[in-house]
C-alpha cells in the first residue's frame, strides 16, 4: 500500500467516524450541523492530554470521547426544544461558538494552532473506525435502535407507546458527540497540527454530506460516503480548474440517482446482510 | 460614534434581511433550504458590477444582475429540487450545496478569485448630518429591504397566490386536488427568490463596491440565522431579526468584543431560539399548537 | 536527451480562495519546465514538474505530498502555499524524507518545527516588520496606530496581534487598541463597524493583518467613511489588486518581489511570464506575476541547480540518496541568484534574501527601503 | 380481579385557549370490562384519551390509575404502567416494517438484551411479537412497510403494536373506522378474546353503532366535554338526550 | 355519461393495485364503489382524480383526461375528497375553505359561498381563525367535504366521507349529497359503511383485489347474497337477477 493511499485511507477512517456521529444523532430525527464542534473538543482535549500531560494515546482518545460526550449531553437537553431547521441552525451556532472559543483560547494556541502530537498509524485509526462501525451496526439491529427510529418517524407517537424520547434523543446526542470526539482525536494525531478553522461549520456540513451520500438509514453507509468525499476530488484531478464544478455535479447526480444514499436498507437486504427478523 | 454604529448596524441588518427574504421564500414556503442562494447573490453582484464597469446605467445593471440570479434560481429548481422533492429536507439542502459549489467554481473560472472592484468613483457620495454620515447606497439598501418585506409579506399572507404557495408547500397532492398548479407556483417561488437574491447582490455589490467569489458563505450564514430567528414562515420576522442581529454584531464590535463577536452573535441566536423555538414571530408550540 | 527524467513536484492551490495564486503558479512552472527542456534539460535529462492542486485544504496538501513522494518519486517538492497547509504537510515531508519548500508561508516557526526537510523561500514576517515599521513611523510621523485583522487566518493574526504591536512599541508608537484588537472573518463583506471604531480612536496609521483580498474590503470601507491614513501590513498585502482599493491611501508592505520592480532579473521574468498569464484562459485580464510566482520559480530553480551540482543521478535506485543530496545542497546553499538578489537558508529553513519595503499609492508600488534578511545583512 | 376500579377521572377539565374540550368529567372504568365512549364530533372523546395517556395535561381535576394519580406524568411513564393506545389518525412509523412495529413498543425488560441485535438476544421479545402477529393474522405481511398497507390493515398493525406493550388497559380510538362490516365483526371477536384470555380492560371510542352496541358492556356518552349519559347499551340507546345529541332520528 | 373509465390499471412498483377496471357514471347519478381493505378503491379514485399515473382511459364529460393532471381536472369540476381528509393543517379553517374556491373564476361570488358554507357547518364558522390541524377528527372530515363542495364540483369523488363522523353527522352529509345531486351533481362514493352507502346510491360496483366482481343497481347489490354475506354483515336474502357476477 503506498503512503499516499494510506494517507487517503486514514482520512476516510476519520471522516467515517465524523459521519457516523451525525448519523447517530440523525437517527432520532435531529439534524446537527455542529458536529465539527464536538470534533474540535475531542481534538483539542486529546492533543492536550498527549502533548502536555503525557497521557498514552488510547487513553487520551477515550477521555476525549468522554469529554465530547458530556458536552453532547449538555447540548442535547436544550436541543430538545428545537426542531428541523431551527435545531440545525442552533447546532451550527454551537459549532461556531466552539470554533470561536478555541480561536480565543490561549492555552491551545488560539489562531496560531496547536502542535506537538505524535503520529498514529493508519492501522490504529482503522482499528477505531472498524470497531466503532461494527459496534453501531450491532446496536442498529437492536430494539434500542428501533426506539431511535420510532422517535425519528413520529416522536409524539413514540412517547405515547412508551418510549422515553427525551432519553433517546439526549442519549443519541451524547453518543454522537463522543463519536465525533474520537474522530477529532484521531484527526489531530494524524495531521499533527490543528487550528480552530479545521472545525468550522464547513466541516460539519461535510460530515452531513458523507452521511447522506453514503446512506442515512444504515451505519455502513458512512464508510461509502466518507470514501466518496475523500476519493472523488482525488480522481477528478485531471479536470484541473473545473475539478470543483465536476465534484458539485457528481454530488447532485448521486443524490438524485440514489436518494436514500448509496447504501440503504433495501440494497443492504439485497446483498444478503441484515435479513429482517 | 454610537449613532454612526447604529447606522452601520441597520445597514448590515438590511443586507441580512434582503438575503434572508430570499431564503425564506423557498424555505418558508417550499420547505427547502436553498444554500445556493448565497452564491446567487454573489453571482448577481459580479454581473451587476461587471455591467456597471462596462458603462451600463444602474437600472440596466440591476436588471442584468436580477436576470442572472433568477435564471440560475429556476435552473436550480429543475436540477436540484424537482428530482429530490419527496426526500427529507437534508437531501435538497445538499443538492443545492452542490449547485453552490458549481456556481462558485464557474465564477472563479470566469472572473478570477481576486476581488472585483468597482472603480473608485462608484464609492458614492455621503450625506453628513453632524457627527454621522450615511451613503446614498445605504439608504437605498435599507429602503429596498423594507419595501421587499412589505410586498412579500402581503403577497404570502393575504393573496390567493400566497395561499396557493403555502398549500403546495404543505401538501402538494392536496393542493393539486384543489386546483393549485403546484409546478407553476414552485417555479414562481424560485424565480421570486432569485429576483430577491439578485436585487440584494447588485445593491450590496454596489454598496461595498467590491466583491469576491467567497462572500456568499459568511453573509449567507448570517442571513439564514436571521431567517430562523425571525421565524421561517414569517416574512415580517426578517425585518425584525435582520436589524437585531446587525445591531448586536456591530455593538459587540463597537464595545470591544470583535474577537468574541461570533461567540456573542451565535450565543444570542441560540438563546432567542431556546426562548422562542419557532423564532420571534413564529407561533408557540405548546399543546395548543399540535394535536394528537 | 536519453529518455531519462528528472521529476520535481509542486503543490499549489488552484481552487479555493487562493485559486488565482495557484493558477499563476502553475503557468509559471510550466514556463520554467519548457524553458529548461528547450535548453537541453537537467544534466541532459528531461525535466518534468508534477503539479497538484490542494484546493487550499491542508489535508489535500499532505496527501499530495504523499503521492508526489511515494508514488511519483519526485526528487523534491515546491509548496504548499499556505501556512496551514505547511503545518500539516511539512511533518509528512520529514517523515518521508523529502525536501518541501513553501513559496508563501510566512507564519513564524513553521519550517523551524519540521527540520531538517522543511524549507520556506520566504522571510519571517518579524524580520520584515523590523524594516517596514520604522519607515512608516518616520515617513508619516506616526505616534499611534490601531490594529485590525482577519481572525480566521493564522498568518494575519500573527502579524497583526504579535509581530507588529511589539515592533511598533519598540519605536515608541502607541497601539491604541492594544489587547482589544479589532477582527473580522475571512469573506466578510461588512467591516463598517470596525472601521467606525478605528476612526473613533483616531490613529495616525492602521495595521491590517489580512491577505490582500480581505484588506481591500477594509481599505474601501476606510475610504468610504472618509478616513485617509496610511496602512501597514505583512507580505499577504502584496498584490496589484489592492492598489485599486483606494489610490489615495498609502499602503506600506514588505515584498521580496513585485511585478513592477526594478531589478533586471525580475524584469526579465515578468516579461517572460506576463504574456503567458494573459494567454491562459480563466485568468483575468489584469493579472500580473505575483511574489509567489517568483518564489516558486526560484524554488524549482534551486532544486534544478542542486540536481546539477550535487551529483544527483536521477536513478530510481538512488532516490533516497538523491533526496538527501538535494537537502544538503539547499541547506548549505550560498548566494543562489534569485530574482531579487542572492538567496540562502538559515538554520530555521527560512530564506535569507533581499526584500523591499514598498509603498503603494496612486495605483502603483514603489520601493522605499531595500532590506536583507540574512544575519550580516549582505544580500 | 374484576370488579375493581382500574381507572377513574374526577372532575377532569381540559381547556385549549377559549375551547373547553373536557368539562368537569368524572367516571370510573372497572377492571375487565369493555367500555365504549361515544358522542358527537368534537365532544372531547379523543381529548379524553389524550389526557389519560399524558399527551395533554389536565387544566384541572385528577386522573388515577390503579389508585395512583397519573396526572402530569410523562406519556412514556404512563404507557409503562400498562396503558396502551391507538390513534384516531393512524400513526405508524414510516420507516418500519410490520415486524419492527411489533418489537419497538415492547418494554425494555431486565438486562442488556435490548442492546443486542433483536435476531440474537431478544428471545422473549420475538416470541411475544410472533404471538401478536398470529393473533391479528398479519403473518404474511411481516416484512411489508406498514405505511403502505391499506387503511384497515394499518389499524390492525396499530392495535398489534399497542398490544405488544403488555397493557392492562387498552384505549382504542375508532378501531373499526375504515373497516367493512365483516372485518368489524372479526375484530369484535378478537377484542372479546383479548379481554377473556388476557384479562385486558378495553376503553374504546367508536361511531359505528352496531359495533359499539353489540360489543360494549357499558357506555359513556359525552357532549361538549361532559357526560350526558351512561349505562348499558340498551339503556343508552333509548336515552332521549343521547338520541337528540348523537344518534339522530335514523338509528 | 359524465365519466367512463376503461381498462384502468394502477401499480405501485411491483404491487398491482388495479388490474383493469371499467366503470361508468351518468349525470345526476350517485354510484357507490365498495370492497374490502386493500381492494383498490382509493387507488381507483386517486387515479381518476389525476393524482396517480395509470394505464387505460378515463373519459370525462366526453373528452379523455390526461393522466396525472389533478389541478386541471378540478377546473373542469372533477373534485376528490381524499382518504385521510387532506386537511392543510398549517392553515386556518377559513383559509382551508378559501383554498376550496382557489380554482373558481368567480372569486367575488365564491367568497359569499365560503360564508354560506360556514353557516351550513356551524362548527367551522366558530373555528374560522383556528388552525385546521387542531380540529377533532370528525370536524376535519366536515372541513374536507365543505372545502370540496366549494370547488363547485360536477363530479364529486368521495373516499370514505363518513370516516370519523358521528351517526347524526353521517346522515347529514349523506342527505346533503342527496340534495346536491338533485342540483345536478354526480357522485362516486367509496364507502365501508356499505349498507348506508347503497341506500343513497343509484348503482354500485364491487371491487375485489383490483377487479370489479359485481355491479348493478344499488338495490340489487344490497339484496344479493354473495355481496351481502361478505360486505354487509351477512344478511341473507334472495338473489336478484339485476346483479351481474363476473
Ligand atoms: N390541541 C388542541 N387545540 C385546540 N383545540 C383542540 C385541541 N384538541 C382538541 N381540540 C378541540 O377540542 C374539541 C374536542 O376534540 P376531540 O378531538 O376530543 O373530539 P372528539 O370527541 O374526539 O371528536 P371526533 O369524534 O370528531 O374525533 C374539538 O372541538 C377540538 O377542536
Ligand atoms: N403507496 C403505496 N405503495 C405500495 N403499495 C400501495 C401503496 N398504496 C396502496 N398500495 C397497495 O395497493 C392496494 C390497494 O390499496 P388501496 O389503498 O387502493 O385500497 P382500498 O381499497 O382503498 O383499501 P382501504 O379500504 O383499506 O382504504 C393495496 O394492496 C395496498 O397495499
Ligand atoms: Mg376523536
Ligand atoms: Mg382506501
Amino acid at each position: 500500500m503506498s503512503t499516499y493511499f494510506a494517507g487517503l485511507l486514514a482520512d476516510i477512517g476519520i471522516l467515517t467516524l465524523g459521519a457516523l456521529s451525525v448519523y447517530i444523532i440523525l437517527s432520532t430525527g435531529q439534524l446537527s450541523l455542529g458536529n465539527a464542534g464536538f470534533m474540535g473538543i475531542g481534538a483539542y482535549s486529546a492533543s492536550w492530554l498527549t502533548v502536555e500531560a503525557g497521557v498514552p494515546m488510547t487513553l487520551a482518545v477515550v477521555i476525549a470521547a468522554a469529554v465530547s460526550g458530556v458536552v453532547g449531553v449538555i447540548v442535547g437537553f436544550p436541543a430538545l426544544r428545537l426542531k428541523g431547521i431551527y435545531l440545525a441552525m442552533a447546532t451550527l451556532g454551537f459549532g461556531e461558538m466552539v470554533r470561536s472559543f478555541f480561536l480565543n483560547f490561549g492555552p491551545t494556541g488560539g489562531a496560531a494552532g496547536y502542535h506537538g502530537m505524535q503520529i498514529i498509524s493508519v492501522g490504529y485509526i482503522w482499528a477505531w473506525t472498524g470497531g466503532l462501525v461494527v459496534l453501531v451496526m450491532v446496536l442498529e439491529r437492536s430494539r434500542l435502535w428501533l426506539g431511535l427510529r420510532a422517535v425519528h418517524d413520529d416522536e409524539t407517537a413514540a412517547e405515547l407507546i412508551g418510549l422515553d424520547a427525551v432519553a433517546l434523543k439526549v442519549g443519541a446526542f451524547g453518543f454522537g458527540a463522543a463519536m465525533a470526539g474520537i474522530s477529532g482525536a484521531l484527526f489531530a494525531h494524524h495531521h499533527l497540527y490543528i487550528e480552530p478553522s479545521n472545525f468550522g461549520f464547513q466541516h460539519s456540513i461535510e460530515l452531513v454530506l458523507a452521511v447522506i451520500l453514503g446512506g442515512s438509514t444504515i451505519a455502513p453507509g458512512s464508510i461509502f460516503g466518507a470514501g466518496l468525499l475523500i476519493l472523488l476530488p482525488e480522481y477528478l484531478r485531471f479536470l484541473a480548474d473545473w475539478r470543483l464544478a465536476a465534484f458539485g455535479t457528481l454530488l447532485i447526480v448521486i443524490l438524485i440517482v440514489r436518494r436514500q444514499g448509496i447504501l440503504d436498507r433495501q440494497l443492504y437486504r439485497l446483498i444478503g446482510f441484515g435479513r429482517a427478523s | 460614534m454610537l449613532l454612526q454604529q447604529l447606522i452601520n448596524g441597520l445597514t448590515l441588518g438590511a443586507v441580512y434581511t434582503l438575503i434572508a427574504l430570499s431564503f425564506s421564500l423557498v424555505m418558508g414556503i417550499l420547505g427547502i433550504l436553498n444554500i445556493a442562494i448565497a452564491e446567487l447573490f454573489m453571482l448577481a453582484g459580479f454581473i451587476g458590477i461587471t455591467a456597471l464597469m462596462a458603462g451600463l446605467p444602474f437600472p440596466l445593471a440591476l436588471a442584468a444582475g436580477i436576470a442572472g440570479a433568477t435564471v440560475a434560481s429556476v435552473v436550480i429548481k429543475f436540477v436540484a429540487y424537482d428530482p429530490v422533492r419527496s426526500s427529507p429536507v437534508i437531501t435538497p439542502l445538499l443538492t443545492t450545496l452542490g449547485c453552490s459549489i458549481i456556481i462558485q467554481n464557474v465564477v472563479v473560472n470566469y472572473w478570477g478569485s481576486n476581488p472585483l472592484q468597482l472603480p473608485f468613483e462608484f464609492l458614492g457620495e455621503r450625506l453628513r448630518y453632524g457627527p454621522i454620515s450615511i451613503g446614498s447606497m445605504q439608504i437605498l439598501v435599507m429602503a429596498t429591504s423594507v419595501a421587499s418585506v412589505a410586498v412579500l409579506g402581503f403577497m404570502i399572507q393575504r393573496t390567493r397566490i400566497g395561499r396557493g404557495l403555502r398549500a403546495a408547500a404543505e401538501n402538494r397532492d392536496v393542493a393539486r386536488l384543489l386546483g393549485v398548479s403546484a409546478e407553476r407556483l414552485t417555479i414562481v417561488a424560485f424565480a421570486l427568490s432569485g429576483v430577491l437574491a439578485g436585487i440584494a447582490g447588485v445593491l450590496i455589490g454596489m454598496h461595498y463596491a467590491a466583491i469576491t467569489p467567497y462572500v456568499g458563505v459568511e453573509t449567507g450564514l448570517k442571513a439564514i440565522a436571521v431567517m430562523v430567528v425571525g421565524g421561517v414562515t414569517r416574512i415580517w420576522g426578517a425585518l425584525l431579526a435582520g436589524p437585531l442581529i446587525g445591531i448586536i454584531e456591530v455593538m459587540t464590535i463597537a464595545h470591544g468584543g470583535s474577537q468574541i463577536r461570533d461567540l456573542v452573535v451565535y450565543g444570542l441566536m441560540i438563546l432567542i431560539l431556546l426562548i422562542r423555538p419557532q423564532g420571534l414571530l413564529g407561533g408557540r408550540s405548546s399543546d395548543t399548537g399540535q394535536r394528537v | 536527451q536519453d529518455g531519462k527524467q528528472i521529476r520535481i513536484g509542486a503543490i499549489v492551490p488552484s481552487s479555493g480562495p487562493f485559486a488565482e495564486w495557484g493558477r499563476t503558479n502553475t503557468v509559471t512552472l510550466k514556463m520554467l519546465e519548457d524553458k529548461v527542456n528547450a535548453a537541453g534539460g537537467v544534466n541532459g535529462a528531461k525535466l518534468e514538474i508534477v503539479i497538484y492542486d490542494d484546493a487550499t485544504k491542508p489535508a489535500q496538501a499532505a496527501n499530495s505530498l504523499r503521492k508526489l513522494a511515494g508514488d511519483d518519486n519526485v526528487l523534491a517538492v515546491a509548496g504548499p502555499l499556505t501556512s496551514s497547509a505547511c503545518e500539516v504537510t511539512f511533518p509528512v515531508a520529514n517523515q518521508m524524507e523529502i525536501v518541501a519548500m513553501s513559496q508563501a508561508s510566512s507564519k513564524p516557526g513553521v519550517a523551524a518545527n519540521n527540520r531538517p526537510w522543511a524549507f520556506r523561500n520566504t522571510v519571517d514576517e518579524a524580520i520584515l516588520a523590523e524594516e517596514s515599521v520604522p519607515y512608516l513611523v518616520d515617513t508619516f510621523d506616526v505616534k499611534d496606530v490601531a490594529v485590525i485583522y482577519d481572525a480566521k487566518d493564522a498568518v494575519s493574526t500573527a502579524i497583526a496581534t504579535k509581530i507588529m504591536p511589539g515592533i511598533l512599541k519598540e519605536h515608541g508608537v502607541e497601539v491604541l487598541n492594544d489587547g482589544d484588537f479589532l477582527s473580522f472573518n475571512t469573506g466578510e463583506l461588512d467591516v463598517s463597524a470596525q472601521v467606525t471604531k478605528i476612526i473613533s480612536l483616531d490613529p495616525d496609521a492602521v495595521v491590517i493583518g489580512a491577505d490582500y483580498s480581505e484588506a481591500i474590503t477594509v481599505i474601501r470601507e476606510m475610504r468610504r467613511q472618509g478616513f485617509v491614513k496610511p496602512v501597514i501590513g505583512g507580505t499577504p498585502l502584496i498584490s496589484s489588486a489592492i492598489l485599486h482599493a483606494a489610490p489615495d491611501i498609502p499602503i506600506i508592505a514588505p515584498a521580496t518581489f513585485y511585478a513592477s520592480m526594478d531589478e533586471p532579473r525580475a524584469k526579465e521574468f515578468v516579461a517572460e511570464l506576463q504574456p503567458l498569464l494573459k494567454e491562459t484562459s480563466g485568468l483575468p485580464e489584469s493579472i500580473e506575476p505575483s511574489m509567489y510566482d517568483a518564489n516558486i520559480y526560484e524554488n524549482v530553480s534551486m532544486f534544478i541547480e542542486a540536481v546539477e551540482k550535487a551529483g544527483v543521478t536521477g536513478n530510481p535506485d538512488d532516490l533516497a540518496a538523491d533526496r538527501t543530496k538535494i537537502r544538503d545542497y539547499i541547506t548549505n546553499l550560498k548566494g543562489f541568484e534569485g530574482l531579487g538578489g542572492p538567496i540562502s537558508f538559515n538554520k530555521d529553513g527560512d530564506a535569507e534574501k533581499a526584500f523591499f519595503i514598498v509603498r503603494g499609492e496612486g495605483e502603483k508600488w514603489t520601493t522605499v527601503v531595500h532590506g536583507c534578511s540574512s544575519q550580516g545583512g549582505d544580500c | 380481579m374484576t370488579g375493581e376500579t382500574l381507572l377513574s377521572l374526577d372532575r377532569a377539565t381540559k381547556r385549549f385557549g377559549g375551547i373547553t374540550a373536557l368539562d368537569g368529567l368524572s367516571f370510573n372504568v372497572t377492571q375487565g370490562e369493555i367500555v365504549g365512549v361515544i358522542g358527537p364530533n368534537g365532544a372531547g372523546k379523543t381529548t379524553l384519551f389524550n389526557v389519560i395517556t399524558g399527551a395533554y395535561t389536565l387544566t384541572s381535576g385528577t386522573i388515577s390509575y390503579r389508585g395512583q394519580s397519573i396526572g402530569g406524568l410523562r406519556p412514556h411513564r404512563i404507557a409503562g404502567m400498562g396503558i396502551a393506545r391507538t390513534f384516531q389518525n393512524i400513526r405508524l412509523f414510516a420507516s418500519m416494517t410490520v415486524w419492527e412495529h411489533l418489537l419497538v413498543a415492547q418494554p425494555r425488560g431486565n438486562g442488556w438484551s435490548h442492546l443486542l441485535p433483536a435476531a440474537m438476544g431478544d428471545k422473549a421479545a420475538r416470541r411475544r411479537a410472533e404471538e401478536v402477529l398470529t393473533f391479528f393474522g398479519l403473518e404474511d405481511l411481516r416484512n411489508r412497510d406498514a405505511a403502505t398497507l391499506p387503511y384497515g390493515l394499518q389499524r390492525r398493525v396499530e392495535m398489534a403494536r399497542a398490544l405488544t406493550a403488555g397493557p392492562r388497559l387498552l384505549l382504542l380510538d375508532e378501531p373499526v373506522a375504515g373497516m367493512n362490516a365483516d372485518e368489524a365483526e372479526e375484530l369484535k371477536s378478537l377484542l372479546v378474546a383479548l379481554r377473556d384470555q388476557m384479562g385486558l380492560t378495553i376503553l374504546l371510542i367508536e361511531h359505528d353503532m352496531s359495533f359499539v352496541m353489540t360489543l360494549c358492556e357499558y357506555l359513556f356518552v359525552l357532549d361538549f366535554g361532559s357526560k350526558i349519559g351512561e349505562g348499558t347499551p340498551t339503556v343508552v340507546r333509548r336515552d332521549p338526550k343521547v338520541l337528540s345529541a348523537y344518534l339522530g332520528d335514523d338509528e | 355519461m359524465i365519466l367512463q373509465v376503461r381498462d384502468m390499471k394502477v401499480r405501485y412498483g411491483a404491487i398491482h393495485a388495479l388490474h383493469g377496471i371499467d366503470l361508468e357514471i351518468a349525470p345526476n347519478e350517485v354510484v357507490a364503489l365498495i370492497g374490502a381493505n386493500g381492494a383498490g378503491k382509493s387507488s381507483a379514485v386517486k387515479a381518476i382524480a389525476g393524482l396517480l399515473p395509470y394505464s387505460g382511459e378515463v373519459v370525462y364529460d366526453g373528452a379523455p383526461l390526461r393522466p396525472a393532471g389533478a389541478e386541471r381536472n378540478v377546473r373542469k369540476g372533477l373534485v376528490l375528497v381524499p382518504e385521510g381528509r387532506g386537511i392543510l393543517g398549517g392553515m386556518s379553517v377559513e383559509e382551508n375553505l378559501l383554498m376550496g374556491i382557489y380554482s373558481r373564476p368567480d372569486q367575488k361570488a365564491a367568497q359569499a359561498d365560503v360564508e354560506a358554507m360556514m353557516e351550513r357547518f356551524p362548527i367551522l364558522g366558530e373555528r374560522r381563525h383556528g388552525k385546521a390541524s387542531l380540529l377533532s377528527g370528525g370536524e376535519q372530515q366536515m372541513l374536507a367535504i365543505a372545502r370540496a363542495l366549494l370547488a363547485r364540483p360536477r363530479l364529486l369523488l368521495l373516499d370514505e366521507p363518513s370516516l370519523g363522523l358521528a351517526p347524526k353527522m353521517t346522515s347529514f352529509v349523506f342527505d346533503l349529497i342527496g340534495s346536491l345531486r338533485r342540483d345536478g351533481l354526480s357522485v362516486l362514493l367509496v364507502e365501508q359503511k356499505a349498507r348506508q352507502a347503497l341506500k343513497i346510491s343509484d348503482r354500485a360496483y364491487l371491487l375485489e383485489t383490483g377487479r370489479i366482481v359485481a355491479s348493478g343497481s344499488a338495490e340489487s347489490l344490497a339484496n344479493d347474497d354473495v355481496v351481502s354475506e361478505t360486505f354487509l354483515g351477512g344478511r341473507v336474502q334472495a338473489g336478484s337477477e339485476n346483479t351481474q357476477h363476473r
